[in-house]
Formats: structure tokens, C-alpha cells, sequence
């Protein structure tokens, strides 16, 4: 097996797999951090797909945005629960 | 394989080996603090030695420059965020592992 | 803002600066500074609010050998936790360390606080006035001698005066 | 009841995706091939990079729309904020403040890096404007940008700048020929201005996305 | 198989994974984060599809670039009004999602 | 044979490796670290790529990377893991 086909298939089931878990596992804030680190996947997956255009764009918004609204929503959201135990 | 070309490859190797030693670090390491550790210092000399193997093939200064700045930030964030994280968990009251604790 | 020199120096090293990464981005080429020069003008404009300039002085020396003092430091650092990582018994001694710094209020100490966390063995945790907190890998490890190296380099390249402790 | 329904419904989408799949599978060769448009007409696009002619040439529409779609989600963002309600920047910690003093201004450079590179190679209006949009997010966070209030004219003139530019532009080479298809010998010079005007409209858009949608109170 | 068609099959996976979440997740920042892998999915199958004879094929790139700032401007409309249901009923959860969520949100 | 390329695959599998961090915890800031450990192996992932692939382009997306690699554990230590203490404005 070539170095670039086994990059791909990593990639592939990386994505479907942290896809997958960050909308099933119980607790919400793994969940928010398995899709960061999904659309960390999806900008290498765009890079080995020979369009560095939408691998920057997935970058800039996916480390820049995404991550900081999401985060946001879930310290908002845990703020408003009772004090953990 | 010139001389240059087999130092490239060397460094590139080394930088491999660190990011590897930083995630075995992660997976071992008992708690938050030392975890940080960890991540801030293997993965930094990782890309470090991973920019400097890739300097070598770099056609230009220009692109050098990129690289080595690349570098930089990487470090500038991860010093950053390492402490944050680490103020963070200290604020919460979280006590650092002491030798003798089981993990 | 006030016109002073140190106001026009710093617009002159800082779109300099931005200027040599303007080159290096665009890989030189010459048609780029059309766009270019209003970038590098926009960054500067933005660096001067954002940091407004102080009468520091950079040493030349002093930045040298703060970077190689960095680096080998760097280094140490990777190599004492991949050491850590991959031993069997990983022979942790971990533990908070709290100093006293010498270096004046500002820049100086919040590059003290990043640059240890990259330092072998520390991990800044908190830094509230003069007092920082480290966390150390190992406790019997000299700390506070290497805390105090790092310090007079940064001093020196900073050109800061240390107060004494007491 | 209860259980039975999702299990049911990930059935139909599990379903859904290998019909999908065989369909992609099964599909014949490529009966148009736009590439080979696109490689024929590049040199009239004013342009060198394929997908910046695509962009704001040869698919100008979709991005006019894409800008007016931003506005359009800020001003539903904008409506939930009760006015005032939002407090003043609280202050981070002096190391935070520093790296966002430190980096604000590389980010402003490489964003106009990007906007200037997307002409002959990968980057563009987009990319520029999120890393724009990045810096106003950790100015944020920083502490260094007061919570949203409300926008300034400066302001809204800066988030509309985009539209506005790009509806200038196709409505002054209407006369030439069809909606935003610009005269060859100036499409270079156009596209330029248009994506600079959308690169900032994008970068404060998405900025203001993140400030006023972070601050919503009752 | 060529590259592009691995993807797009990698696409229509994930395509049915953010369906399945969007439908039948009840806490609405699942269903957030559901839409965005759906969407996410989309732009692998339009690009890859593309490309699956193993030319560059700048068209459907163009279009994901313009769809995924749309996708983060959606999100963050959605966040806001996610936000501000739970200003209003204390819970992230549509009305009608709500008898039979039990289980989501830790 | 590729070498820059097996490198890479080889960070992406150490990447992965690393994703049992965000199962283990315990803590939040445990579970992030691993998103942290992809900003930096990321980086250095695209710029191997940048090289077997030869497109320059890559490296353009390492640097946007570097440069926004904060952004999320400042967002993490700000706004996400905030003091247990209910303030006012939290109620």
C-alpha cells in the first residue's frame, strides 16, 4: 500500500470516526472538542484532495471561528446549570 | 543521497521521533500540569526540528523565512495557551500529582 | 497620539519588519507591492495602537545571545520530556515553586512567563504582579538559578535594570 | 415509542448514504467538462488562479448572494442582542493581551498576503477575510474589543462595503455587456478592488458574527 | 478508484452520519454541530465527485468556498437563537423534542 | 518511495493516538489538549504535504494554522471552563 492511499484511508476513517463519536458520546463538551478536532481533519482531507483554496478557508474558519463560537456556547450553556459537582 | 539531503532527512526523522515522545507524554503523563509540559516543550522542538529539516530543501530565503516564522508562532501560541490552560486549572483548584500518588 | 521619536522610531522598525515578511510571503515577487505597501501600512498602523511604543532598547548582543541561549535551551527541554515520556519509570517529582522576579513590570515579565514554559523542567501557572508560579517536572532540580539566568538575558536584551529582592 | 424512532431514523439515513454511495459509484464519466471552459476562458478573466475567476468572474452571482446571506445572518444575530445589554470588554490576562497584541497586526498582514495572492494562486477574499475575522475573535477574547453594542456608521458602512462596491462595479459594466461580466481589459483592476472591499466585508461580517452572537441576553 | 472518489464515498458517509444526528438528536447543539459534519459531507461529495477522474476541477471548489462561510454564518445565526431559547425555557431543546429527550445533555 | 510523505502518515497515526486523551480525560482542559496536539502536528503534517505534494500553497494554510492556534485554547481557558463560582451575570 502506497504512503499517500494509507494517508487517505487514515484520513477518511478519522473523519468518520470523530464524525460519528462527537454526536454520541454523552458528555457535550467532547463532543465540541471531537468536532474541533474533525474540522482540523477536514483541512488536511481538503489538502490531500489537491485544493489548498478550501483547505485554507477550513483552516482559518475551522481554528478560528468555529472552534471559539462553540466553545463560547458551551461555557454559556454551563454557566446557566447548577455549579458542578 | 547528498550530505545535505541526508541532514534534512535526519532532522525530519528527530522532529517525528519528538512529536512522538509528546504524544506518548500526553498518554502517560499523570496530570493536567505535567501534560502541558509535555505538549508544550516535545511538540515545539518536534516542529522546530521538523521546519529546520524542511529549511534545507526550502528553494529560497523567502520561503525560509515562512517556515522559520511559522515556527515562532506555533511556539508564541503554545507558551500562551499552555499557561492559560494551566492558570485555568490551578484557579479550579486542581492539585498538581505529587510522586507517590497513583495516577 | 503624541509624535515623540520613539513614536517615529518604532513606525520605522515596525514597517520594516513588516515589510522584510511582506517579501518573504510573497516570495519577492515585485508586482505584490501595490497591495503590499497598503498591507504592511494597515499592520503597522494596527501594531502602534495595539502596542503603543516605549523607550525600550533593543540589544543586538543581548538578542543574540538570548537566542542561542533559547535554543539550547529548547532543546534540553525536548529532549528532558521525551526522556521523561519514554523512560519505563517515568521518575517524576513534580510540584508548584513560586519566585520573586527582578525584572520590572511589563513586557519584560510577561516574555519571562512564556519563555520558561518553554525552559526545561517549568511550566508557568500564574503571574500576578511580581510573583510568578511554576510548575516543575522535578523538584530537586535547580530552579531558581536557572529562573534567574533566564532573567538577566532577557534583562539584557531588553536593556532593564533588575531590581533586588528582599 | 421513544426508542424506536431514532433507530429508525439512523436506519433511513444509514439507508440514504449507501444509495448515495452506490449512485456515486454508478455514475457514468463526466458529460460537461467545465475545467476545460474555465482553462478556455481564464485569460479574458483578469485573473490567473482558476477558482478567484471562478469566484468572482465567471460565478460572480454566487458570491454577491454569499455576502448578502452574511448580512442577512448578522442581522438576525444583531436582532436577538437587546441593545445595551452588552457589558464592557473584561481585561484577559497580560500574557493573552500581548500574544493578541502581537498577533493582530501579523493577521491583518497575511490577510492582505492572501487577498493579493488569490489573483495567481491559492487564497482569496474568503480566506483573508476569515483570518481578519480571527483577529477581531482574540482581540475579543483578549479583552481589547469592547462587547458589541451597537454598530457605528463607520461600521456599517465598513460591513457593507462589500456588497456595495460589488453591486457599483456590475451595475457601471452593466452597459457593457451582461451583469457582472467585466470588460477584459479591466477585470484585473476590478477584481481586485472588489475582492479588497469583500475581504474587509467578510472579515467584520464574521467578526460581528462571533461578538453580538457570543452576547446574546434576554 | 481514484482519490476523489474515495472522498466523495468518505462524504456520503458522513452526509448520512449528520442526517441521522440532525433528525433524531434533541439538543440543538448536536444538532449544530450534526449540520455542519451533513454539510461538511456535501462539500466532500461536490468536490471529490469533481475531481474523480483525477483532474482539478475549479468549479465545485469555488462553490464549497462560498458554502462553507455561508455554513459558519448559518452556525453562528444558529448558536444566537439556540442561546436564546435557553434565555427564554432553560433548556436547549425544541418544544416538541423535548418529551422524549432524557438522555442528551450532560 | 516517498519519505516526507510516510512521515506524514506516520504524525497523523501519532495523531490519532493521541485522540484516547479526549476519551480518558478527566478534566476539560485534559480533553483539549489532544485538539491542541493536532494545531501544532497539523502544521507540521501540512508542511510535509506541502513538500511531497510540491504545492507551496500548503504552506500558506500551515501559516493561517500557526497563526489561529491560539485562538481555540484561549476561547477554552476565557469562555468555556469558566470559575464554578455563580456570579451574577452567570446566575
Amino acid at each position: 500500500m502506497s504512503a499517500a492511499l494509507a494517508f487517505d484511508l487514515l484520513i477518511i476513517a478519522a473523519l468518520v470516526w470523530s464524525a460519528a463519536r462527537a454526536l454520541t458520546v454523552a458528555d457535550l463538551f467532547r463532543g465540541v472538542v471531537l468536532f474541533i478536532v474533525f474540522g482540523l481533519l477536514m483541512a488536511l482531507a481538503w489538502a490531500r484532495l489537491g485544493a489548498p483554496d478550501i483547505a485554507l478557508a477550513e483552516a482559518a474558519i475551522g481554528a478560528g471561528l468555529t472552534g471559539a463560537l462553540l466553545l463560547d456556547a458551551v461555557g454559556h450553556l454551563r454557566a446557566k446549570r447548577e455549579p458542578e459537582a | 543521497m547528498s550530505l545535505v539531503e541526508g541532514a534534512s532527512l535526519a532532522l525530519l526523522i528527530a522532529g517525528a521521533a519528538f512529536f512522538f515522545a509528546g504524544t506518548v507524554g500526553l498518554l502517560r503523563f499523570p496530570d493536567v500540569y505535567t501534560r502541558l509540559h509535555a505538549l508544550a516543550k516535545a511538540d515545539n522542538l518536534g516542529l522546530g526540528l521538523v521546519v529546520l529539516g524542511l529549511l534545507l530543501r526550502a528553494p529560497g530565503w523567502a520561503t525560509g523565512i515562512k517556515l522559520v516564522l511559522i515556527w515562532l508562532l506555533a511556539l508564541l501560541a503554545s507558551a500562551t495557551v499552555g499557561f492559560l490552560i494551566a492558570r485555568r486549572a490551578r484557579r479550579h483548584g486542581i492539585a498538581p500529582w505529587r510522586a507517590g500518588d497513583r495516577e | 497620539m503624541k509624535l515623540t521619536l520613539a513614536t517615529v522610531r518604532a513606525v520605522l522598525w515596525r514597517s520594516a519588519l513588516f515589510a522584510v515578511l511582506w517579501w518573504a510571503l510573497t516570495d519577492g515577487r515585485p508586482d505584490s507591492w501595490g497591495v503590499g505597501s497598503v498591507s504592511v501600512a494597515f499592520a503597522t498602523t494596527v501594531s502602534i495602537y495595539l502596542l503603543p511604543p516605549v523607550n525600550t532598547y533593543v540589544s543586538r548582543i543581548g538578542l543574540l545571545r538570548f537566542l542561542v541561549f533559547f535554543i539550547v535551551q529548547s532543546l534540553r527541554g525536548g529532549a528532558q520530556v521525551a526522556g521523561f515520556a519514554l523512560r519505563p519509570r517515568m521518575g517524576l517529582r513534580p510540584g508548584f515553586h513560586e519566585i520573586d522576579l527582578r525584572l520590572p513590570e511589563g513586557i519584560g515579565r510577561v516574555l519571562l512567563a512564556n519563555t520558561l514554559s518553554l525552559l526545561p523542567g517549568t511550566l508557568s501557572v500564574e503571574l500576578q504582579g511580581n510573583r510568578l508560579c511554576l510548575h516543575v517536572l522535578d523538584e530537586r532540580a535547580p530552579t531558581e538559578t536557572e529562573v534567574r539566568a533566564a532573567e538577566s538575558r532577557l534583562a539584557d536584551l531588553l536593556g532593564l535594570t533588575l531590581h533586588t529582592t528582599g | 415509542m421513544r426508542r424506536v424512532l431514532p433507530v429508525a431514523i439512523v436506519a433511513l439515513a444509514a439507508l440514504f448514504g449507501v444509495a448515495l454511495a452506490a449512485a456515486m459509484l454508478e455514475l457514468p464519466p463526466h458529460a460537461v467538462r467545465l475545467p476545460d471552459d474555465v482553462a478556455a476562458n481564464i485569460a479574458a478573466s483578469g485573473v490567473a488562479h482558476p477558482i478567484t475567476a471562478v469566484l468572482l468572474n465567471f460565478r460572480g452571482y454566487d458570491t454577491l448572494l454569499e455576502i448578502a446571506v452574511l448580512l442577512l445572518a448578522l442581522f438576525g444575530v444583531l436582532a436577538l442582542v437587546k441593545p445595551h445589554a452588552a457589558r464592557a470588554a473584561h481585561p484577559a490576562h497580560p500574557l493573552l493581551q500581548t500574544l493578541a497584541r502581537l498577533l493582530a497586526p501579523l493577521m491583518v498582514l497575511v490577510a492582505g498576503y492572501l487577498l493579493w495572492v488569490g489573483a495567481i494562486a491559492p487564497g482569496g477574499a474568503f480566506q483573508a477575510g476569515a483570518v481578519l475575522a480571527a483577529a477581531g475573535v482574540l482581540l475579543r477574547l483578549a479583552g481589547l474589543l469592547p462587547a458589541w453594542v451597537a454598530p457605528t456608521l463607520l461600521l456599517r458602512v465598513g460591513l457593507a462595503l462589500g456588497l456595495l462596491v460589488f453591486v457599483a462595479v456590475a451595475a457601471a459594466v452593466l452597459g457593457h455587456a451582461t451583469l457582472l461580466t467585466y470588460p477584459p481589459a479591466l477585470a484585473g483592476g476590478l477584481i481586485l478592488m472588489v475582492e479588497a472591499a469583500l475581504t474587509l466585508s467578510i472579515g467584520l461580517t464574521l467578526a460581528a458574527l462571533y461578538l453580538a452572537s457570543t452576547e446574546v441576553r434576554p | 478508484m481514484s482519490v476523489g472518489l474515495l472522498y466523495a464515498l468518505a462524504g456520503a458517509a458522513l452526509f448520512a452520519i449528520g442526517l441521522a444526528g440532525l433528525l433524531a438528536l434533541p439538543h440543538l447543539l448536536r444538532k449544530i454541530l450534526a449540520f455542519n459534519i451533513l454539510g461538511s459531507g456535501a462539500f466532500l461529495i461536490l468536490v471529490g465527485l469533481g475531481q474523480r477522474d483525477g483532474s482539478v476541477d475549479p468549479v465545485p471548489q469555488a462553490m464549497v468556498l462560498t458554502g462553507i462561510v455561508v455554513a459558519i454564518a448559518a452556525t453562528a445565526l444558529a448558536l444566537a437563537l439556540a442561546r436564546q431559547l435557553l434565555e427564554r425555557t432553560g433548556r436547549m431543546q425544541l418544544p416538541e423534542d423535548r418529551a422524549d429527550a432524557e438522555t442528551d445533555d450532560a | 518511495m516517498n519519505l516526507t510523505l510516510t512521515l506524514a502518515v506516520f504524525l497523523l497515526l501519532n495523531l490519532l493516538v493521541a485522540l484516547i486523551r479526549v476519551a480518558r480525560g478527566p478534566t476539560p482542559a485534559d480533553r483539549l489538549l489532544a485538539a491542541l496536539l493536532f494545531g501544532t502536528t497539523g502544521v507540521a503534517i501540512l508542511l510535509l504535504l506541502a513538500d511531497a505534494m510540491s504545492q507551496t500553497a500548503f504552506i500558506d494554510a500551515a501559516l493561517v494554522f500557526a497563526l489561529l492556534a491560539a485562538i481555540s485554547g484561549a476561547a477554552f481557558a476565557r469562555r468555556a471552563w469558566r470559575e464554578e463560582v455563580p456570579d451574577d451575570e452567570s446566575r
